[in-house]
């Protein structure tokens, strides 16, 4: 559809008249169509493309890292040769395994999953399920798009320049991340590349929560709204508030690479033998307070959004409403706001004081009980259900035992006496693998699958989505579940090599067996890519509605046009009524007016 | 039918009460909040933890050279520049234009002002006296949070100047729309204004 | 078609189980490398052997933990997969539009958040108050470790128990890793190696520094951890159980830079006259300064 | 806001009221600073005025004081609370670690660096 945007600018507030929109327009260049459009369809699109690149990206550098933790020091077959400067003698340096650790984590969650869940998904659905014409800024959140772009290429980019890309893990401790100066820019191009991800973040959240407050259609009241628009909601008030003291410490640390500062510096530090000429004075342990204070509510930004896309899938898929939907919203703001006073949990070892553990022990503990009441919404929503098990539910399903395992093993590391067994153990990183990789991954699959058709009018097949929902089932588990057992060995995480450990020697098998698993998982992921571009142009057309729902985004035309509906749409009732009895159908579409019993 | 493709850009919302420009810079300021704060907190768990004595020893106030002549004349400088901000949107409230791009330039020109002493009279000799930012944790953070809010006053600088020259189009078309982008220009530097208030007695006199 | 790819997806399950068996086992028949030193204790998928007199709590805690999380799981789970079952969709059945009231949940939340009350203010919150608080009055040994890329250094105060002072700025990395000045009376006799020696069954509080980065004193069959921070020096305790003398690995638990992997070392809990011996050896002149 | 001229006129005379406060506000944080107290005292009453003009700031010249969305205010609020646990992190940094805890790695403190100590006047 044609628009117009001539008279914005400034500070991103749009306001067009258009009479009668819709026909009639000269049609825009390809360009204010396709790349640079405000339309927040498109965007999300570009959103969830770029992701979903960097997703594959982030994954085959772990691949090719699970090589040197499977066969230590042996050539990488066929990649070890391609690319002679990356791993001289075909196998892969200690320093290539921390930069690709490194940019592993920070791709995965930075330039991979938010972006997929807040700018993909956030996006593309949740104006269309507020009933909105657009997003509240839209040249903002073309804005927001092209900063997270040039984030990513800053991030790229830094595998090539001098001294290779960011070697300090994701969490970028200081003094490690500040010392590498001279030899090393692939650092300073991680903090540059942050600012840009933390910018574009910034600019998204305020699109986010301005559009949902101010342009849900009419009768969309807050408990009308889809537990999904709940989620980014609050998911959105996290970037908000926990990002800018991350960009605060990002410039710190620009600075003591750059200016000499001392700001995480301590005095008299020796490397090599070698006393350093900063004046200290600074603390380490500044960084990694500012660090967790976003990157703990980082974490639930990762998983409140797929929370909210496995609800939607979860209430059309059982044809029930979901069960204790105000509970689940009363949940849901209960751990936005906690998530803020936890992030000290992440340094119980660096020798904490007795108040300062309890306190952060008990607000996590805490903070588990809103996750626990959540799934268990879930779950019990399943009971008296009619439950169709299409591709989005398998996967949406699936989240929920595996966001369990997860989360469950999260408690462990959330006590101070058993994290000191394992704490920056592989305990940790399969705690964390299971909330991300078979938890959100799996939500954003169900979300491609169910979502899919809206945007392009299309199916996915569906034979070849089982087959991939039960490949990447059965390898992720063999993939993250050893972790587990690694890590209460004690084999601790950013090893290039473990075998050198008594410990880590013994549970060697287990490490290549994740290994095969996470090879096997890319494999799995073959018939997916397939799907997923055939599908876009040979797929099954379908109506509006093909799964039968009843949240505005299934009354917009598929793909919706420019400006989303055909005519304004009205809410009459809650987002989730199916089977209401005395109604033919098994599902009453929110913006239907008529009988309310 | 002539409908605005997103409603409550000019009007207020009924419910929240809100054009929504509003709602979205008074977002942005939040998250400027935590911005400052964070750095805020990092002045203060720096200068209670700094060593007694040595190089990176907090410097006594005698030390550091800076001038409250300099900062406070800067302090008032940007007051000044807010009460103009300030007169510019009320000028457009009555509809004079005029009037509102002569307060909207005298901002401009005193936010120059605050640039221009900032960096003749501070930043170079500062440098000169080789007090670089390298110096010590206090020249780190007086560079880092002046710079900061340099860059903030910057970019106030060129929106402000946007709205004199060609933004002020839009005045023709749809005085209340711009209006509140005056409106909303004005809480960003008002922002920016009361950032400075805290940091003239943190850097300058303490 | 359709029973066909079902077989396909079991025999890829039996055949990565048995292919992730069959590489466990023939990896633990490896042998460790390169330590120089045979390690002593088990090691396998479990929490590996314990030798210090308080690591059972925290033993204890991860156990009583994982059965709750294993119980809580499987009853949830046992719940989902019913559903799962019961509930499918098929001809003739519609969804249940009457919301149940699942009291039993609430219940089931309740106890949750009270087990982990328990947990918190029954065992975590008072070991960890020993763990940081109650240091040993019973005439512990007193070691300092000095964490560096990428080595362990060991500094003891020799007879007189007190420490030298110690000088950046006069760091030598073969002579004087560590900038133990000259003039010191106090650090006359004490002397820094790359292995760690404590007694056995006696209490020892170790102070731990770092001349450049984060690193983290790692000693798995302790259940010791902690961080070592530069610009400061943070002290633990631990003691061993009689009966434990032997070889056992200290690691680096944090990303400390290209060669973080390698950074290990190996602790040697001695009888008291293998400690002396040890001592006279290290103490006698021209091994003083020798590292590895 | 939507108001009439008068109303606009009567604003226009309390923003010239504050701009007297907040300049009188300048002169008395650094006059009390000339008057050499005690130093936390000082920093005290420093951050109080500041404090003090802020707020007018934001009451005024940012309309908090007409301001009666709900959005907004607890968009500050919750931004309020925020900030206050990040003014937390000094606290626990430099009151919390366990006893025998010290700070500094070594017994000799680094001198001054040759390439700053001409500097120190
Ligand atoms: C999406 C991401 C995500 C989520 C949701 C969580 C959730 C939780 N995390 Fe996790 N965490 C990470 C991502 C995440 N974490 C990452 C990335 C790291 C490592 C960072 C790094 O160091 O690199 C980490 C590290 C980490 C640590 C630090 C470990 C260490 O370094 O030593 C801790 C410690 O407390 C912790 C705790 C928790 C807790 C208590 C939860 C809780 O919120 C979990 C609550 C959930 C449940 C408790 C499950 C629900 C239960 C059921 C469904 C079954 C019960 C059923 C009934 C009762 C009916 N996490
Ligand atoms: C969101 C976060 C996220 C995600 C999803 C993942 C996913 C995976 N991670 Fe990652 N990981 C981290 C975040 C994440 N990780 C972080 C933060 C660290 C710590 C880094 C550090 O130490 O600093 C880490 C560290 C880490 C380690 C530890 C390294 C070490 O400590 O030395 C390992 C080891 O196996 C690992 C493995 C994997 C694997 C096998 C997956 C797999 O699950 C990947 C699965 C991915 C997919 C299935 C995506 C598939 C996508 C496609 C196929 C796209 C298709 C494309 C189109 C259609 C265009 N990760
Ligand atoms: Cu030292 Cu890792
Ligand atoms: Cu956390």
């Amino acid at each position: 559809m044609a628009q117009h945007q001539h008279k914005g600018g400034g500070h991103g507030h749009d306001h067009h008249h258009h009479d009668d929109h819709g026909a009639g327009h000269h049609e825009l260049s390809y360009w204010r169509k396709y790349i640079f459009s405000v339309d927040h369809k498109i965007i999300g699109i570009q959103y969830g493309l770029t992701a979903l690149c960097f997703l594959f990206f982030g994954f085959s550098l772990m691949m090719i890292m699970r090589w040197q933790l499977a066969y230590p020091n042996k050539p990488i077959p066929v990649i070890g040769s391609l690319f002679p400067s990356f791993f001289p003698g075909g196998a892969m340096a200690p320093e290539m395994y921390n930069a690709f650790g490194a940019m592993h984590g920070t791709i995965m969650v930075f330039l991979g999953v938010v972006p997929m869940l807040v700018g993909a998904f956030g996006n593309y659905v949740m104006p269309l399920q507020i009933g909105a014409p657009d997003m509240a800024f839209p040249k903002l959140n073309m804005m927001s798009y092209w900063v997270y772009f040039c984030g990513g290429v800053t991030m790229l980019a830094s595998f090539f320049v001098k001294g290779g890309a960011a070697q300090s893990g994701w969490t970028s401790y200081a003094p490690l991340s500040v010392i590498t100066q001279p030899h090393q820019w692939g650092q300073t191009m991680w903090l540059i590349g942050m600012v840009f991800l933390i910018t574009s973040s910034l600019l998204g959240s305020i699109n986010f929560i301005t559009t949902i407050v101010q342009l849900r259609a009419k009768g969309l009241t807050m408990f009308r709204l889809p537990f999904f628009v709940w989620a980014q909601f609050v998911t959105s008030f996290l970037l908000l508030l926990a990002f800018p003291p991350l960009e605060a410490a990002g410039i710190l640390q620009l600075m003591d690479r750059v200016a000499g500062t001392s700001f995480f510096m301590p005095e008299g530090l020796v490397v090599s033998g070698q006393m350093q000429s900063y004046t200290g004075g600074g603390n380490p342990l500044l960084w990694q307070h500012l660090f967790w204070f976003l990157a703990h509510p980082e974490v639930y930004v990762l998983i409140l959004p797929a929370m909210g896309m496995v609800a939607e899938i979860i209430a059309s898929n059982t044809r029930k409403a979901l069960w204790g939907y105000r509970t689940m919203v009363y949940s849901i703001i209960f751990l936005g706001f906690m998530s803020f006073i936890v992030w000290a949990h992440h340094m119980f070892i660096t020798g904490m004081g007795q108040k300062m553990a309890a306190f952060f022990a008990t607000t996590t503990m805490i903070i588990s009980i809103p996750s626990v009441v959540i799934l268990t919404a879930m779950v019990i929503t399943l009971h008296g259900a009619s439950i169709r098990f299409n591709v989005p539910m398998l996967f949406a399903l699936a989240f929920l035992p595996m966001f369990a395992i997860g989360g469950l093993t999260g408690l462990p590391l959330g006590l101070p006496v058993s994290d000191i067994q394992l704490h920056d153990t592989y305990y940790v990183i399969g705690h964390f693998h299971y909330v991300v990789a078979p938890g959100t991954i799996f939500a954003i699959f169900a979300g491609i699958y169910f979502w899919f058709p809206k945007a392009t009018g299309r199916m996915m097949n569906e034979a070849l989505g089982k087959v991939h929902f039960v490949l990447s089932f059965i390898f992720i588990n063999v993939a993250f579940m050893p972790m587990f057992f690694q890590g209460l060995a004690g084999v601790s995480r950013r090893l290039a090599d473990q075998t050198g450990y008594a410990h880590g020697n013994a549970v060697q098998g287990l490490t290549r067996m994740s290994s095969w698993g996470a090879w096997m998982l890319g494999l799995s992921q073959v018939p997916f890519i397939i799907n997923f571009f055939v599908s876009m142009f040979a797929g099954r057309k379908v109506s509006e509605n093909p799964w039968e729902s009843t949240t505005l985004e299934w009354s917009a035309p598929s793909p919706p046009p420019h400006g989303n509906f055909k005519s304004t749409p009205v809410v009459h009732r809650g987002p989730y009524e199916y089977g209401v009895p005395g109604i033919a159908k098994d599902y009453f579409p929110q913006h239907q007016a008529g009988a309310e019993a | 039918m002539s409908t605005a493709v997103l409603p409550y850009t000019v009007e207020p919302h009924p419910i929240t009460r809100l054009y929504s420009g509003k709602l979205g810079i008074w977002l942005f300021l939040a998250s400027e909040v935590m911005l400052f704060g964070a750095l805020f907190s990092s002045y203060v768990l720096l200068r209670v933890g700094a060593p007694v004595a040595g190089p990176a020893a907090w410097p006594a106030h005698a030390e550091t050279g800076l001038s409250w002549k300099i900062g406070g004349f800067n302090t008032l400088v940007l007051i000044i520049s807010s009460v103009t901000m300030v007169m510019a949107w009320a000028a457009l409230k009555t509809h004079n234009i005029g009037r509102a791009k002569a307060y909207l330039a005298t901002t401009v020109f005193l936010a120059l002002v605050f640039i221009v002493v900032k960096l003749t009279l501070e930043y170079i000799p500062k440098i000169q006296a080789g007090h670089t930012p390298s110096h010590n944790n206090f020249f780190a953070l007086y560079f880092t949070l002046t710079g900061l809010h340099a860059l903030h006053i910057i970019g106030g600088i060129i929106v402000i100047t946007y709205f004199i020259g060609p933004g002020s189009a839009l005045w023709k078309t749809d005085p209340e729309y711009f209006t509140n982008r005056v409106e909303c220009t004005g809480l960003y530097w008002h922002f920016v204004d009361l950032v400075w208030i805290f940091l003239f007695p943190v850097l300058y006199l303490t | 078609m359709r029973r066909c790819s079902w077989r396909i997806f079991l025999a890829v399950v039996f055949g990565c189980v048995v292919l992730g068996q069959t590489s466990v086992l023939r990896a633990q028949a490896v042998a460790p490398k390169d330590t120089g030193v045979k390690i002593d204790g088990e090691y396998g998928p479990f929490l590996p052997t314990d030798i210090s007199v308080d690591g059972y709590q925290v033993d204890r805690l991860i156990n009583v933990l994982h059965v709750f999380m294993i119980g809580l799981f499987v009853g949830w789970g046992l719940f989902f997969a019913f559903c799962l079952v019961k509930y499918r969709q098929r001809p003739g059945h519609r969804a249940n539009s009457v919301l149940i009231k699942a009291k039993p949940s609430k219940y089931l939340e309740i106890a949750v958040a009270i087990f982990e009350a328990v947990l918190l203010f029954g065992f975590s919150i008072p070991v960890w108050a020993r763990v940081k608080s109650e240091f040993p009055t019973d005439d512990p040994m007193r070691v300092r470790v000095v964490a560096e890329q990428f080595a362990w250094n060991f500094h003891y105060p020799g007879a007189d128990k007190k420490f030298g002072k110690l000088n950046p700025k006069i760091i030598d990395l073969v002579k004087n890793p560590l900038g133990r000045m000259d003039d010191d009376p106090a650090g006359k006799d004490d002397f820094v190696s790359g292995e760690f020696h404590v007694i056995e069954g006696r209490s020892v509080v170790v102070e731990i520094l770092s001349k450049d980065v984060i690193h983290s004193f790692f000693v798995p069959v302790l259940r010791v951890k902690q961080d070592a921070i530069p610009g400061m020096r943070i002290p633990i305790w631990f003691k061993t159980k009689e009966k434990t003398a032997g070889a056992y690995e200290i690691g680096c638990a944090q990303l400390c830079g290209n060669n973080h992997f390698s950074m290990r070392a190996v602790m040697h809990v001695d009888t008291p006259e293998q400690y002396a011996a040890w001592v006279k050896k290290v103490t006698a002149p021209p091994e003083e300064f020798k590292e590895d | 806001m939507d108001h009439s001229h008068a109303d606009t006129d009567k604003h226009v005379r309390l923003y010239l009221t504050v701009f007297a406060a907040l300049a009188v506000g300048t002169v008395v944080t650094v006059a009390a600073n000339q008057l050499h107290v005690e130093h936390a005292l000082a920093i005290g009453i420093a951050l109080g005025i500041a404090t003090v003009k802020a707020s007018l700031v934001a009451a005024v010249f940012m309309h908090l004081k007409w301001e009666r969305s709900a959005w907004i205010w607890s968009t500050l609020a919750l931004c309020a609370v925020f900030f206050v646990v990040l003014l937390f992190i000094p606290v626990l940094e430099t009151s919390e670690h366990p006893p025998n805890v010290v700070v500094g790695t070594w017994d000799v403190l680094p001198e001054a660096h040759t390439e700053h100590a001409g500097h120190h006047e």
